[in-house]
């Protein structure tokens, strides 16, 4: 089971280890907190990559994991238009009246979300660009508002805009991670899985050379 | 023998009031029910067939209580032995003539339901659906149907209304054969002299929901004088004769003066006044 | 957590508007499938129902697409009437009406189709044109049809959350629907939050469809 | 990416099934709601409803705490008919019936109620049981109303997808279905896929929704 | 003057054939149309109502074409001036005896609706729904339904049928009053001689969808000896006279002979034979 925002970093996570190891590996995507849930109630998974530390650290409170949640990557942020606006680190374009909207994933329930907030906060915008924000359930549907247009722009994961199939689609610009603090996301082998050891090979995978160097690629440290 | 006692509330062209009925029917006998327009005649019928329950009331069919409102029995139209012939036909427009006849047809009554099609003349549109039938058609469906189980009690609501005479007095006959052959109680409700005076044995006339007169034709009499109503009467070809039909009787003659008589007449075979030759069969 | 009534209105409201418009939409549309011997009417009674069949997110997706700022008729819609389709109220209010319509649709057009032709064809030998004949004898005839159109757009457009989230970008008063709350709620893992809204729309819903229902009773009888 | 045939044949297979099976149950219980005058009958008809008015996402979570085999239910099920009804394509069914129950039994009732009432009135003093006159007279006189009833509950299968997703777990083959396939697409903001199938789904569709409107249109004629 | 010339396929009964009719209706006319059932009325009715398209023919009602398969005319029933009484009433079961007369009414024929009520004897039931009324109710409504719009062509689809002979008769009578007075052209279906000799001026009968026999009675006659028929007789209490209408004369005697007629009967006020005194208004 994969969060949503580490769907496109899994495409070649898979690949590789299934390259290394002969073992496949079928992921299920859908946002973090269905996941958790479903987890909750028995759903059949085996690893679970979640976009943040709190809801594997739900999952181990509950005593549903083989160990304690493991970090296998740092998310950070970008800001991302599909359109020719001239997006800089500065932000000043949030302020431009051609940005009608601001493309967020909702700060309740995303990291990514949280994370934008606080990097508005730090720079004390949110206040002004607070009437532009519009919330995605997720970082893909914010994906979903910068790509249709119908956000001007959009506060994204970095492993999104550095998939090879959307490089071409507008431009971004890092943000420093001065205003944020980089997004966490762990793993956990779930308890009731069949085949704990192909579990446990993945995510010993996930630190290993070849797979850092697929996130790294992907923008996360 | 059917005893009917009820009461009733409806608005009549003279005003709201009640429709009071009290009444009971000889088991076997034919009554026609007349009266204007809006006197209760169908309530009557609905009320018999359990499709409206009185404000108080008993209904007793022979042994069996259809309805004591005293005793909070009321059987529901299912249980109650009826056929029922609605103003408005109410036939099945998913079905065609012949499904709208045997859906209530018991399984071995195959042979009925094709004399019952035969007698109403509806061979020709057996498979046809009702929607693509004549008003008068459609009554004979609406007749077929309700005959198809044998009820014990016929309640019949202007049957022949949207009939030519010949038509009517074809089904009369018919009618008047079955009733007489399976002893059934028959209600009947029309407007017209012809149908009361060839078929009934007795008149009751509702005004404003009361019984406003109720005779007895001719069947009282024929019944003490052995006088018989005539269901069938022809003229065979072949043999050259006249042929009459009644409830117990057959009759042949070669007597021309014969033709005078007609379905409904009241006849009987008295001694001595040498009028023709009768041969009882 | 103290339950927020804001998205409760909102969500009342949608659905009441919604209702309303598509009783002024759906209703003669209806109409005039019932009774017209147009030739390719299966393919409109076809075309009615699609929208159904994709995903509600999907059908967001795609109206995203449509109605942004920077396609042709978000443009256009923006620039003559002001009105902007995406992350706003009105939005909401279209989409809805594009989803819930076979919901008002089907069944009024079933009812009208039951009806004896006999009614109509007296109508007709009395003067009266179609539309008076529909409104005046056709549609006072089918109650329980309208009824039932009345019942599952209402019912449809409060719990329709997929598409609303999409198109509506979960904007606090403005487009955060209650069904938005709940799923954000849950989301969250904050299960009595989630309860609490669930008895409150269970519990309003109930009682808006008993009143319904009722009053269909006494009208009838 | 090539389209994966798997989701389309598993989603027609569900929405067939789910459509028969409430033809099977919300028939009769359409029946019985219009020909009965039971008191109460405004309060099963807006229970009917009611799993309508929450978002689908939440309804298929509280199936999902009713069925799993943590819960007494889920548990009973399991231990005597070995059935288990989360993440299992039966469940997909059960949730699918709950769910679009109303769209059969609301229309039908509908159907059956506006139908003169002198047919079953003579249907039962011709001595045939309530049961008998709603199969072989009631019914057949009000296709248009079965077929509302048909098109909206398999239409509305077919799209359906916050319940399935929760309640399936997205599982290849079992519980991932066309609507959660292209969900997953739009997701990944693989546009091209994600056309391709919504395409298929929505041609396919339309050929089916066809044929059984133009069957009806032939006849009813 | 009204001329029909149609051809349509129909299922009789005696096998599927054409129903094919030619006939020319005099303006102001009032014909019955009778036959056996299923023989093709309620289909020539319906022709002319607009309600079904026969398969080729021509309508021509005075100077206009209301259809003519040749030049493909077809006037829909809306843009037909007619009046039809269905055989199965058809009333709106959404609105009452009175919404359902007004609902066709001209807005400043209050008084018409008014009289039509009383004239049918609805009074009592103005405000009832169709499903409370009574079968005879129903197509008296139906009777003052169709007559609202005053229409050019009145189609009246057994009228009577449900209707006892009393308040059959003073229907009669309304019908034929405002028939006179309108100058409608009418075409009558029943099955009763009585309405047929009380009303018409020539009487049409089809068999198996074809013209069988087509008399003129009356009418012709009394046009070529200046008899008319009387729509109206009554007895003035307060003048102690006799008071008859027809068409063109109204009559008054206090000769106690009159008592004799009755509505329909045709009269001529003869020269010399000295059988009353009647003064000519
Ligand atoms: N369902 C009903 N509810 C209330 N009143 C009704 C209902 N049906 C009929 N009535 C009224 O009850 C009275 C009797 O009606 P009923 O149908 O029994 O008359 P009828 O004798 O059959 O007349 P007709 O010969 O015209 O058919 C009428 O005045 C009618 O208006
Ligand atoms: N809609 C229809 N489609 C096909 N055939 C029809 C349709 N309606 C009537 N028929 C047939 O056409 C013939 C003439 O029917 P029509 O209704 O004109 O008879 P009618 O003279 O009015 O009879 P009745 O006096 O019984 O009402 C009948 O044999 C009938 O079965
Ligand atoms: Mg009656
Ligand atoms: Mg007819």
């Amino acid at each position: 089971a994969v969060a949503a925002n580490a769907q496109f970093v899994m495409e070649q996570l898979k690949t590789a280890f299934q390259k290394k190891t002969g073992t496949t590996v079928e992921s299920i995507v859908n946002s973090s907190g269905k996941l958790t849930t479903q987890i909750q109630q028995g759903a059949p998974y085996d690893v679970f990559l979640s976009a943040d530390m709190e809801y594997p650290q739900t999952l181990h409170k509950a005593g549903l994991t083989l160990a304690a949640p493991a970090i296998y990557a740092y998310g950070s942020l970008v800001l991302w238009t599909a359109g020719d606006l001239p997006v800089s680190a500065d932000l000043k374009i949030l302020s431009d009246p051609a940005v009608r909207h601001v493309a967020i994933a909702n700060p309740a329930t995303a990291p990514y979300g949280e994370a934008a907030v606080a990097f508005l906060k730090s720079r004390k915008l949110l206040a002004q660009v607070q009437p532009k924000i519009v919330y995605g359930e997720s970082i893909s549907q914010v994906n979903q508002y910068v790509l249709s247009g119908a956000a001007e722009i959009g506060f994204t994961a970095k492993s999104v805009v550095l998939d090879p199939s959307l490089t071409k689609r507008g431009h971004w610009v890092d943000l420093p991670t001065t205003g944020y603090s980089p997004i966490a996301q762990g793993v956990v082998v779930l308890k009731r899985t069949t085949q704990a050891k192909s579990a446990q090979q993945f995510v010993a995978f996930l630190r290993s050379p070849d797979a850092r160097r697929i996130l790294q690629k992907f923008g996360y440290k | 023998m059917i005893q009917i006692d009820v009461v009733m509330s409806r608005l009549f062209t003279e005003g709201a009031s009640d429709l009071q009925v009290k009444l009971e029917l000889q088991s076997g006998s034919l009554t026609a029910l007349v009266g204007p327009s809006g006197s209760g005649k169908t309530t009557v019928l609905r009320l018999l067939a359990g499709l409206e329950i009185p404000r108080q009331g008993r209904i007793v069919v022979g042994e069996s209580v259809w309805l004591d409102t005293y005793r909070r029995i009321n059987r529901s139209p299912q249980q109650r032995s009826i056929g029922y012939v609605f103003q408005d036909t109410a036939l099945f427009p998913n079905m065609t003539v012949r499904e709208n006849i045997q859906y209530a047809a018991p399984k071995d009554q195959q042979t009925l339901v094709d004399e019952l099609i035969e007698a109403t003349g509806l061979e020709s549109f057996v498979n046809q659906k009702p929607i693509r039938l004549s008003g008068g058609q459609r009554q004979r469906v609406a007749l077929a149907r309700a005959l198809v189980r044998r009820p014990q009690l016929l309640l019949l609501d202007e049957p022949f209304a949207a009939l030519d005479a010949k038509a009517s007095q074809m089904l009369r006959q018919v009618l008047l054969e079955l009733h007489q052959r399976w002893g059934t109680t028959t209600l009947l409700v029309s407007h017209h002299e012809i149908d009361v005076q060839a078929l009934a044995d007795r008149v009751i006339q509702l005004v404003q929901g009361r019984v406003e007169s109720d005779e007895r034709i001719g069947s009282t009499n024929s019944y003490l004088t052995g006088s018989e109503r005539i269901i069938r009467i022809e003229y065979d070809e072949n043999q050259q004769h006249w042929l009459i039909e009644t409830a117990s009787m057959k009759l042949q003659s070669t007597n021309p003066d014969w033709e005078q008589w007609n379905v409904g007449d009241l006849i009987q075979v008295a001694p001595g006044n040498h009028s023709g030759t009768a041969k009882i069969k | 957590m103290p339950i927020d009534w804001d998205p409760i209105w909102l969500t009342l409201r949608l659905a009441g508007i919604t209702t309303l418009l598509l009783l002024l939409i759906g209703v003669p549309l209806a109409g005039w499938l019932a009774l017209s011997r147009f030739r390719l009417k299966p393919i409109v009674e076809a075309i009615i129902s699609l929208p159904l069949v994709l995903p509600p997110s999907v059908v967001g997706f795609y109206l995203l697409l449509t109605f942004s700022p920077t396609s042709w008729l978000g443009a256009w819609l923006l620039r003559t009437i002001n009105l902007q389709l995406v992350f706003s109220f009105e939005g909401l209010v279209v989409a809805s009406l594009i989803y819930s319509l076979p919901f008002m649709v089907h069944p009024v057009q079933a009812g009208v189709e039951n009806l004896p032709t006999s009614w109509r064809e007296a109508s007709y030998t009395l003067g009266q044109s179609p539309t008076k004949t529909l409104w005046r004898v056709l549609l006072p005839n089918c109650k329980p049809a309208l009824l039932t159109g009345i019942v599952l757009t209402f019912a449809h457009t409060i719990g329709e959350f997929g598409l609303v989230l999409m198109i509506g970008g979960n904007l606090p008063g403005q487009t955060r629907v209650a069904s938005i709350a709940i799923y954000d709620e849950v989301e969250l893992l904050h299960f009595e939050t989630a309860h609490a809204y669930a008895v409150l729309l269970l519990g309003l819903s109930f009682a808006i469809l008993l009143l319904v229902y009722a009053i269909n009773k006494r009208v009838t009888v």
